[in-house]
């Protein structure tokens, strides 16, 4: 049995290293809530599902196996907050636990990154699934003490739901996860058109061709733009970051003038939860640097303990 | 088994008989329409003609096996043509099992076969018959298992 | 239940007319005759030598060859051996059983034995003719199998012949077209019928629609020249609000159990409507589609049939305004639910289909909130016919503006692996393009788009009416769409589609969508099917004994189907579909009896261990569970397979002439190995 | 007429396809199922602004036309699923892609930015690496100067985890030199 309440964080790459902020927030939030976060030491990238799963989807199997294997030692679930991060895992973690031809394949490469054999006695979970199902709208009102009153645009990304076969979260067409669970904190969902198309950053098509990349996002902010939201609420560190480059980038090269604060579920739950607005982060940001969070205290912090 | 020859013609030699149950519709048909259009096959084929393939169980295909049959195979429809409505569909999943299990006694599971063939068309029973020939010659050069081979 | 009795007979008793016969006892004398078959055997096989060496073969007490088998003399000879040697099986090697093994079976049946003692072995189809090259093993094989034959004629038992008589009456399940047309028919064969129907009319969907293709006639004229006939039939009687509870027997005399939901309407209703409308309570209209409303004493639409009026209890208010308002008091709250109890020789099934619900298709978002404009074909039929609310105009529901582009799409739930249909429901193509052609030319201003995959119009006058189409300007584009759009702001659909053609990805802005759903099973078909014990196919349909020899015969005897219930049929196919069901219904009904050779299996109780295997294994439902739980054979639903014989753990089940025993002589034989002594 | 075009014959012979090759992934997705309906093309995001058609890549491979593998269209998906999802045959084209993307690769079809986020995952455990400036961001939230990853341990002087990345993961081709080379591994 795994543990109860606690989870192997895994870190990935562009939290740590773009966004820390969202690091610190999420395990804010966590610690909060009542669970515990173990570091995962010698964790490295998942690997990229788009770029490393393009090349060799062995290796991607095997790198991704040993990150598993590090947190079935903690004997924990993983704990991600990257769609991609947890696109990998949870698909590596399935796939291994059901095919027994490529767990003994990717074993037996295991062997030679080091004392590693996956077992698959652990789960992968995605920040945004345990605070919409686990912890649930009714069960965060009781913690939080500020309510943000204001308008989000919902971007869930792409790799959270789909394929909706191996995910088995919700279906992919309509989900309302996330909205159910920002409306405990006072924030409103406005619908957009195409709200669940990619953001364009996925597949390796950020590296490879940073200008389809931006089309792509280019049509996507216009139908985020046409509804005016506060901020954009996103559940993953690449499409936080195609937001903020690729607004930037917009801005620059296609006479745009979007500033909409870019904000990850964990960022705005840790807020509410009585984290100060410094360590948000949004001033490390490019974009939304002086957006201040609207909304009105509701209880003291004192109350909640 | 090094010292013995190991072709595929001198195995086709020793294959002595065959023993097919074909069902009284589409694989007794079959192997008329091919009779009928004298088309020819192995002389190891021997047919013995049953209801349908879904009569057939591990009793039949063992006795055969135990009696000299060098392979046993059943011929019946087409998949969703079963003149009994899924006797072959049945037989089918019989003769996976029995794979299964000569697969688990060591032996080849190619001893046992489940074909279909079309009545209009001789060509499918002839087909299946070259077909059970081959899988058997194949599967003694690479096991090595028959009664009175190597 | 009398003539379950007769159904069930002791199997005691037919096991002691089978086997403990005197062909058990006596000493088996086999008669072997090899023919020449001109050159066709002999030429390659050594017919001398074959007979030599049947003759040596224990209770062989004749083996001969001649030059034709089939010929008077040959035939003669068979009889002679019989007369002057006391043969009691004969085995004639020669051609297949198909072709001669009856002349042999009918020539010692003349001389008083058992057809079924006669053997034939195929040495000129199995052997001669595909070995030609070589002789040697050509004589080899042919002796294994002459052996063989003898071996299994060895124990060849007598078979015998039964005569069942039947009841002459037939039960019709479903009212619309395919159940009406055979009613119909059976009841001019002078059969009386018994219809049942679960709505409150007859009819079916084809009352629904507003042209049929591909002539584009009025689909109510061609129908109701049927319902009225069957109505008012002397031979049939008509069950509305009706439902079979319970099926009870075998092929040739069923006993069936019929629940009759009441009407609170009596037949003295004289269809004035005055109940109707006074009626204070409104809900929208099932047989409409949801495109009117209706009261909850109602009539689904003025030309149906029953017309007397019926009231829906679950809407009902009992406000008792009906009941007063009635100038012949014919309403009446205080009515119940009867149960009738018919008995009939065949059954058809006519159950029909439903129209597959989108909704699973979620990038479609059919019936979500904000899409009323995505309907279906159904739908816009109800739009489109006289009948409608609209007076026969296409209006959207959302606004109940005219559209300016409709875009049809296709393939909605057929032809698609993620919601579990993998057929072609094959008239949507039809009836798609008979819309678009009706819409486009009512509103030549109206952009009409059809969707498709492929267009499937096969059958003649179905091309002309798609050239048609496309002659008035219906525009065909090659693509699935992916997904309907709904801007949020100005609440515009967009249906995005790609034209494969052209590999161009296009946005089709829609006023109005149309889905052409595919055709699914009924509501309700797994209770009635398990209720008949007929099988279903993957598809969820019931399926047909054998979809090319017998597609109107379901897996049990005296079962048969007609219409969409055994797979998506336009309404000719349906129509010629109940009248192939409504003639093999018939026939054992108009002869007034079945005859049935008696080749069931038998169960030796004394292995059988009552596991009830052999009845899950059984497809025609032949094998029953009596009292005791000891297994049932139902010797005249038995179709004679075997497939009993190894599904069951200790052998007791056996076929006659194919037992484990008698297979295992032949097998031996044709294996190799030596002759059989006892 | 003055106009000096050349024309090449069009038609393409049965030799000019390889069946094998669409074997190879046969195996592992649906593919042979496709009845080109369009519905992947339709839901492609990246599709409506770029050449990328998935329906045309599908065919390709179906046909067994290997000019598939050097096509630059299959690297622009942006593995978004939405095919996928919407796939009546149940195709999985997203799958197919990321097979066909795994060739492309051993041939050496790779662009140079994905060769160097490789060297990236080889070197620092990661396919975005740390910065200065981040660095001094962590300090700042309060958090440790470096995440407790692979990198970390690089940094502290123990190599091991990383060497071995290197050692026996994603080992890519060399960079391409000549077209015909390429030809030449194919067959």
């Amino acid at each position: 049995m795994v543990k109860e309440n606690t989870f192997a964080f895994f870190l990935g790459c562009l939290m740590p290293n773009r966004y820390p902020a969202i690091e610190k927030a999420t395990m804010y939030v966590m610690e909060k809530l009542g669970y515990t976060l173990l570091d995962m030491e010698r964790a490295t990238c998942c690997p990229a599902p788009g770029v490393f799963r393009s090349f060799n989807k062995v290796d991607w199997m095997v790198a991704g196996a040993r990150n598993l294997c590090i947190a079935e030692k903690l004997d924990a679930d993983i704990l991600t907050v990257c769609n991609g991060c947890f696109g990998t895992l949870q698909e590596i973690n399935k796939h291994l636990k059901e095919n027994e031809e490529h767990r003994e394949l990717v074993n037996e490469k295991l062997k030679l990154l080091g004392d590693y054999e996956f077992k698959g006695t652990i789960d992968v979970r995605h920040i945004a699934e345990v605070l919409g199902y686990e912890v649930g709208p009714w069960g965060i009102e009781e913690v939080i003490i500020r309510k943000v009153n204001a308008r989000a645009a919902v971007h869930y990304g792409c790799h959270f739901l789909k394929p909706t076969r191996i995910r088995e979260i919700e279906s992919s067409e309509g989900p309302t996860i996330v909205e159910e669970f920002i409306e405990a904190l006072g924030v409103e969902s406005v619908r957009f058109k195409e709200q669940l198309t990619c953001c364009g950053a996925g597949g390796g098509v950020k590296a490879y061709s940073g200008d389809a990349s931006m089309t792509i996002f280019g049509e996507k902010m216009k139908n985020i733009d046409e509804v005016k939201p506060d901020f954009i609420l996103d559940i993953c560190p690449f499409c936080h970051l195609q937001f903020e480059t690729g607004q930037d980038h917009l801005n620059k090269n296609e006479d745009c003038n979007y500033d909409y604060p870019v904000i990850h579920i964990s960022q705005l739950v840790a807020y509410c939860m009585g984290m100060d607005q410094k360590f948000v982060g949004l001033h490390y940001q490019l974009m939304g640097r002086n957006y201040i969070f609207g909304g009105q205290e509701i209880k003291n912090e004192e109350e909640v303990l | 088994m090094s010292d013995c020859e190991t072709s595929d013609e001198y195995i086709k030699e020793r294959i002595q008989n065959i023993v097919v149950f074909m069902c009284n519709e589409c694989g007794q048909g079959s192997a008329n329409t091919a009779g009928v259009a004298r088309m020819s096959y192995d002389a190891a084929i021997r047919i013995i003609r049953v209801q349908c393939t879904g009569q057939i169980g591990p009793i039949q295909i063992t006795d055969a096996l135990n009696n000299g049959a060098d392979a046993v195979a059943c011929v019946g429809c087409c998949l969703g043509a079963c003149h009994f409505f899924n006797g072959n569909i049945l037989s089918m999943h019989r003769i996976k099992l029995m794979k299964k299990l000569f697969k688990e006694l060591g032996y080849s599971d190619q001893f046992v076969n489940q074909y279909t063939s079309r009545a209009a068309e001789g060509e499918t029973s002839v087909g299946d018959f070259e077909d059970i020939i081959d899988r058997l010659t194949t599967a003694i050069i690479s096991k090595g298992t028959i009664k009175d081979g190597c | 239940m009398t003539v379950k009795e007769e159904k069930v007979k002791p199997t005691e008793e037919i096991k002691e007319k089978t086997v403990s016969q005197d062909s058990k006892d006596e000493e088996p004398r086999i008669g072997v005759f090899i023919c020449h078959c001109g050159h066709n055997i002999a030429g390659t096989v050594d017919v001398a030598k074959v007979a030599e060496y049947a003759g040596a073969l224990p209770n062989v007490v004749k083996a001969e060859h001649y030059m034709f088998m089939c010929s008077k003399p040959g035939v003669q000879m068979v009889k002679d051996s019989i007369k002057e040697l006391g043969v009691n099986r004969t085995v004639v090697a020669s051609c297949s059983k198909n072709q001669h093994g009856r002349t042999f079976a009918r020539a010692i049946a003349e001389e008083g034995i058992n057809k079924h003692r006669h053997q034939q072995v195929n040495i000129r189809e199995y052997c001669s003719w595909v070995h030609k090259k070589d002789e040697e093993k050509a004589t080899a094989k042919s002796l294994r199998l002459v052996e063989a034959g003898v071996n299994r004629a060895r124990k060849l038992d007598d078979v015998e012949t039964r005569r069942v008589t039947t009841t002459k009456a037939a039960l019709v399940i479903g009212g619309g077209i395919a159940g009406l047309r055979s009613a119909h028919d059976m009841a001019e064969l002078g059969i009386p019928v018994f219809l049942v129907e679960k709505n409150s009319t007859i009819g079916g969907h084809m009352t629904r629609l507003n042209k049929t293709f591909p002539t584009l006639e009025c689909p109510q004229c061609s129908i109701s020249p049927l319902t009225n006939g069957v109505a008012n039939h002397p031979l049939i009687e008509l069950y509305t609000n009706a439902q079979v509870k319970s099926v009870e027997g075998s092929l040739g005399n069923f006993e069936i159990e019929i629940e009759i939901k009441p009407r609170y309407v009596k037949d003295n209703c004289t269809s004035c409507g005055e109940c109707s409308l006074h009626c204070p309570v409104e809900v929208p209209s099932e047989w409409d589609k949801g495109m009117s409303m209706r009261n909850a004493i109602y009539k689904a639409y003025p030309q149906a049939i029953p017309a007397t009026f019926v009231r829906d209890k679950k809407a009902c208010i009992e406000c008792n305004t009906c009941i007063n308002i009635c100038p012949v008091q014919a309403i009446d709250f205080s009515m119940q639910p009867e149960t009738k109890t018919v008995k009939v020789g065949s059954i058809i099934v006519a159950a029909g289909f439903s129209e597959y619900d989108p909704t699973e298709i979620e990038p479609y978002h059919y019936g979500q909130e904000g899409y009323e404009d995505v309907i279906t074909q159904l739908k816009l039929e109800r739009m489109l016919s006289p009948t409608s609310l609209t007076n026969s105009e296409v209006l959207r529901p959302s606004d109940g503006k005219l559209p300016k582009s409709v875009v049809i799409i296709q393939c909605v739930g057929s032809r698609n692996d993620q919601v579990g249909n993998q057929y072609c429901t094959g008239v949507c193509c039809k009836f798609a393009i008979k819309n678009a052609r009706i819409v486009k030319e009512m509103y030549p201003d109206t952009d009409v788009t059809i969707c498709y995959i492929d267009i499937r119009t096969p059958g003649l006058n179905f091309e002309e009416l798609y050239k048609s189409a496309q002659e008035v300007g219906v525009r065909f584009i090659r693509g699935r769409p992916s997904e309907i759009i709904k801007d949020p702001i100005s609440g515009e659909l967009t249906v995005i589609v790609e034209d494969t053609l052209s590999m161009t990805p296009l946005q089709l802005s829609a006023d109005l969508v149309v889905l052409s759903a595919a055709m699914v099973p009924p509501e309700g078909i797994g209770p009635l099917g398990s209720k008949l014990h007929v099988l279903r196919s993957k598809e969820g349909f019931l399926k047909e004994f054998h979809i090319k020899m017998n597609p109107t015969l379901s897996s049990k005897g005296g079962i048969f189907l007609a219409g969409t219930i055994q797979g998506p049929k336009d309404i000719s196919e349906t129509v010629a579909h109940a009248g192939s069901a409504a003639a093999l219904a018939a026939a054992p009904l108009v002869k007034g009896y079945i005859e049935k050779e008696m080749l069931v299996p038998t169960i030796d109780y004394e292995l059988c261990v009552n596991c009830g295997i052999c009845k899950t294994i059984c497809a025609p439902a032949a094998i029953d569970i009596d009292e005791n739980g000891r297994p049932i054979v139902n010797e005249i639903a038995c179709k004679s397979c075997g497939m009993c014989m190894p599904s069951c753990p200790t052998s007791a089940i056996q076929l006659i002439n194919f037992t484990d025993d008698q297979l295992y002589d032949e097998i031996i034989a044709v294996s190799g190995g030596g002759a059989v002594c006892e | 007429m003055s106009d000096s075009k050349e024309y090449h014959r069009e038609f393409k012979t049965n030799e000019d396809f390889d069946k094998e090759f669409f074997k190879n992934i046969e195996r592992k997705t649906n593919i042979w199922q496709c009845i080109q309906c369009g519905t992947c093309t339709a839901s492609c995001e990246s599709g409506r602004w770029t050449a990328l058609k998935t329906r045309m890549i599908i065919r390709k491979v179906v046909l067994g036309d290997l000019s598939v593998l050097s096509d630059p269209d299959i690297w622009l998906c942006t593995t978004c699923y939405q095919c996928y999802e919407r796939c009546p045959r149940d195709v999985k084209p997203t799958d197919v892609i990321m097979e066909l993307r795994n060739y492309a690769t051993k041939l050496g079809n790779i662009s140079p930015n994905h060769r160097a986020v490789v060297g990236y995952l080889t070197n620092f455990g990661h396919a975005v690496p740390i910065n200065d400036e981040i660095k001094q961001r962590r300090v700042e939230l309060g958090l440790d100067e470096l995440p407790p990853t692979a990198f970390k341990f690089k940094q502290e002087g123990d190599e091991k985890d990383l060497k071995k990345f290197e050692e026996y993961l994603f080992d890519l081709p060399p960079v391409k030199v000549k077209e015909e080379k390429k030809k030449e591994e194919e067959k």
